[in-house]
């Protein structure tokens, strides 16, 4: 088993748009993601959930393991179909992986 | 009946109210209370259900046919209390469509904590409703959720000349707010009540009955938490939506008492139908509102509804639909 | 004894059914609903501590002899059930051991929502049953995980040519069945029901009394969303598994009746311990059987339990079980 | 009266103290058990509020008047303590200031488990207190926490030769006692109970007193869990803070009956005070302790509380203060 | 205080394995981990955890800092030993630390 | 829309000092923050927060993107001034955004 380079990428974002957004990455290409929910500042202020509002000040993290050319793809489609209108930044990186038919379509 | 200062006092020293005080206090005072959001998420689901439940037995009494008219009222109260406030906010104070449509919505939807004080208050006042009333709120509350939507969507397509998107979504609109929590429980919970019975349902409503207003107490402190925290967005409010709270919430609660006294409900449940018009959504309707409608912000309806609209309501506002109430069913 | 007809429409149209169902509705509806996960679980854990401390209450009373043989049955039970289907799954259903073991273990073992509805049942129809019969959970549900995994490990063992690693973790598997929340706190609560007995556990008993049924309808509306979002899991279910659901059920049901009938139980009991063979579990076992067989999918089990075991005893299955019971008590 | 022994049996067998041993039990059984976070800080908010309201309640009745003395003693008993502890652990024990203020506030602070475990015992012991005196909680709790960061941090100051910190941040060292959770929820649902009264809570309080004590089982039974897991660190304690302990708990609760009779309480009364002044924190101030104390390690004191002095308390302290306060009452 | 750069292997996994693998990872010669609950997607489906059915279909996310030489012991041992019969994936990427006594043996 | 390189800023420590940490990145630069809660292990134990204590026992991950300088800033100070006395680590790598003007003052 040797290591093959993938990137990750991460993307936070209002979890109003969960399901829109992981709609689209999936659409995009993806094989998977791990989403977690978060709390954060940004231009926008401060996103704390920890209120009777549910999704409303909420944030998700979502991380997605996927080539350089989805990858990027992820990256600038995301930005122009969700974050004109909601809070969210989007960036990735490098990452080595076992296994990489895993991620790939 | 006592005088209305009376009821006002009598209401703003009310335990409930006194925890949402508590609440906003405990923020001021920097304090670390916080109810557990699972819990705080958890005691509404309760008092929805509570709410539910109990109508749907009281219905299961009375026979389902009276129940027509009063849910026609409520869908027609939430739709001219959306609509109109769409055309005042996007007209008289030039909001753009969709925060025109977003705001509207807030105000033409139900608080379901107003609806609990009001049932609170009710109980406390010992006077008669029909037993109903209370699930009236899904009623209203999806019609003007919609009906903001909608416009919104409608006003936003003309400026930009295309009703495409409109189209394709709308479905998608009155299926959520359809299935909303709030909305879902209340109907589930009738459903139960109505098919169960006060015989079938016998076993399960200590539960219910006993907690409730203590369950109140503490979902109102959660709220005043919350509305604690709003209270650094109070100056992002804005000057037009606080004239628009204070002119047309007491308006709002008007419409509902005229509506209730011509459909000859009772002065209870005209009083219960004022309260849910008068109120604003706080829970459900800024997620549902953000969801649908991208450019709209939701945090200064959201900000108004719980810093203005429920406590005006909760201390003066019902005593004195309750006093209205009163003398309108005397001159009809 | 009402006709066994009524008895299962009662069953349907009991509360705490309807919220089960009302659960599903929800997940279909795409209702945004959901019990926050801390509070689904403490439901539960406030249903076992509550049927713990009535069972120890009631042996307390009767004195703890009388338990000894009925303990002996559950144990009996929960082994039987458990080896006779992995023995069925393996050789007529051509599961591989690790899969056969792993389904086994989940109808040999008990839903604690069924125990709760059962409970619910009996209370409804106002028959008398030995207090300590739901005590008899733990016993029959830890034997039947453990024989489950047993079964596979030595299964798979015999395929491998070898059983080092089976000696290895025997001690571990059963450690984990018994140490398992729901058995530690079922045994937990009997054990402090049974040391303060009636008089000390006084204070205490209107908190558990009062909140149970309560509690199982939103338990039960939990297990409905859990259920609903299996359903897009069903058509993975195959149909070994629901001939196999259709056909033992019942017939795991009447084991449990000619068990209770022939060791002096009333019917009351014996019906419980009829509920309890009947059922299959799907909060504990699917995460103990993941964890102990790691080529085993407990999803097949675990849906059919949701989807198929439950509902069936909650509705028809029980009052069927009753009717039995009563023929037998007669014929006996 | 009975003797002194029963009264140690019958407060070791009762259920709150049962519940704890239980969750010590589950950690060493290794079981899965334990009560999700947010809902065992639920159960800590509901007690609080529970007490703070009955109190509050009481105090309507009798007058705020009769508060004032007790307050105060419950300052004096607070700083006292924490003082006290902290030169002992400082010159005899030889700690450093930072921790010796940490041990010897959570000394002085007070447990609000081990408060309503007496106000259990006395329900069952059926003995006559002044309502008012849970209300005396945050007096105690907010001083000794108080007094014991100063004081570490005057201590500190001293031994690096600078006291500009100290200064600065006293304000906010004690803006965090007093707007604490456990504070702010006593004094809130005080002040609640207080304005309302008898009659205005007649509502709520069902909710309240019917579940007190069971709500009592499970949050004793979530902090037995999380005593269970402090057991490993029971090792890292040190000879020097068991001896502390071992000494200075019942001299801490003889405080307490001192000053209780002398300032002219009930039995009941007394025997709270001195509850509240023999318990150690362990819930809220470890994590005061260690933002206040960047040096200091709350583990230790932690451990010692949950696992030294809130068992023996609730076993055979409260009835050993019972006795002496009996005799106390009858010398003076 | 100069950087070094380590290694930051991240394991996405089945939570009923969560015991497991952490004594691994430490086996290995990890000196410590952060640990967190996540929900995902791949190749096994969704896995959310928001049930009753606690564990079972809840996944964890396992990070460590450590060296090379440990990193990739850490990535192909947990494929081996874990990722054949239960979700999951890992990976790892360059990162930089301070004080890089208190990540290494 | 180009891709520009910034880095991101890791930092797990103790959530008793929650906002004096993000008091103090802020301070220091950063434009914004995303937070989470966690457990882990380390030299000082394991910190697992599952328990009625509150923050006492728990972590915090906070996440900065930010500028190569301010980065590198926040990671010494971090240290200096926090992780003396409290639990902790601090790690950075490289990361691609778009939009870098949200991330820079
Ligand atoms: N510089 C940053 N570093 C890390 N997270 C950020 C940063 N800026 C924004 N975020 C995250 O992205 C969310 C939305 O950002 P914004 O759109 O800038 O309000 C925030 O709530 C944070 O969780
Ligand atoms: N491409 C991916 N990117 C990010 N996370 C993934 C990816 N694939 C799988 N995962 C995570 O790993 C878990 C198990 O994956 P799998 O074994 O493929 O089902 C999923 O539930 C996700 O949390
Ligand atoms: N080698 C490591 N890899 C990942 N996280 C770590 C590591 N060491 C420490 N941590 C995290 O940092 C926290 C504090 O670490 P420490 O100060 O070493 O006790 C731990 O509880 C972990 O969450
Ligand atoms: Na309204
Ligand atoms: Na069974
Ligand atoms: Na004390």
């Amino acid at each position: 088993m040797g290591f093959t380079e993938l990137k990750k990428v991460v993307i936070v974002t209002e979890s109003v748009i969960k399901d829109k957004v992981l709609d689209h990455i999936i659409s995009i290409g993806a094989k998977g993601y791990t989403i977690d929910t978060v709390c954060g500042k940004g231009e926008r202020g401060i996103r704390d959930y920890d209120t009777l509002l549910g999704e409303f000040l909420r944030n998700i993290k979502i991380e997605v393991l996927t080539t350089k050319e989805i990858a990027e793809k992820i990256m600038t489609s995301v930005v122009e179909k969700f974050l004109k209108n909601y809070a969210g930044i989007v960036y990735m990186h490098d990452v080595e992986v076992l296994r990489p038919e895993k991620f790939k379509s | 009946m006592p005088g209305l200062f009376d009821m006002i006092i009598a209401s703003v020293l009310s335990p409930p109210l006194m925890f949402f005080v508590l609440g906003i206090i405990a923020v001021i005072a920097k304090s670390d209370l916080k109810i557990p959001d699972q819990v705080g998420t958890s005691l509404g689901i309760f008092l929805l259900v509570a709410i539910g439940l109990r109508s749907g037995v009281g219905i299961a009494d009375i026979g389902i046919g009276s129940v027509f008219l009063p849910a026609l009222s409520a869908i027609f109260l939430g739709f001219f209390i959306a609509f109109a406030g769409y055309l005042i906010l996007k007209n008289i104070f030039k909001f753009d469509p969709a925060n025109a449509g977003c705001i509207a919505g807030h105000f033409g939807a139900v608080s379901a904590a107003t609806l609990a004080v009001v049932l609170a208050y009710i109980d406390r006042a010992d006077i008669y409703f029909e037993p109903f009333i209370p699930a009236l709120y899904p009623f209203m509350d999806t019609t003007a959720l919609i009906t903001g939507i909608v416009l919104a969507k409608i006003g936003m397509s003309k400026q930009i000349g295309s009703n495409t998107q409109t189209e394709a979504s709308l479905r998608q609109v009155i299926t959520e707010a359809v299935s909303g929590k709030g909305v879902f429980l209340l109907f589930g919970g009738l459903l139960i009540g109505y098919i169960t019975g006060a015989e079938g349902s016998k076993k399960i409503m200590p539960f219910y009955d006993t907690m409730f207003y203590g369950i109140l107490t503490l979902f109102l402190l959660d709220i005043g938490l919350m509305a604690g925290k709003r209270l650094r967005e109070f100056k992002a409010v804005g000057a037009s939506i606080i004239v628009y709270t204070v002119v047309m919430v007491p308006i709002h609660g008007i419409f509902g008492i005229v509506v209730g006294t011509l459909i000859g409900l009772s002065v209870g449940g005209t009083l219960i139908l004022a309260a849910m018009a008068a109120s604003a959504s706080y829970i459900s309707a800024p997620a549902v509102m953000r969801a649908a409608l991208p450019t709209s912000n939701p945090s200064i309806a959201l900000t108004s509804s719980v810093l203005l609209v429920f406590p005006f309501n909760a201390s003066a506002g019902i005593p004195m639909y309750h006093y209205l109430a009163e003398i309108f069913a005397k001159i009809i």
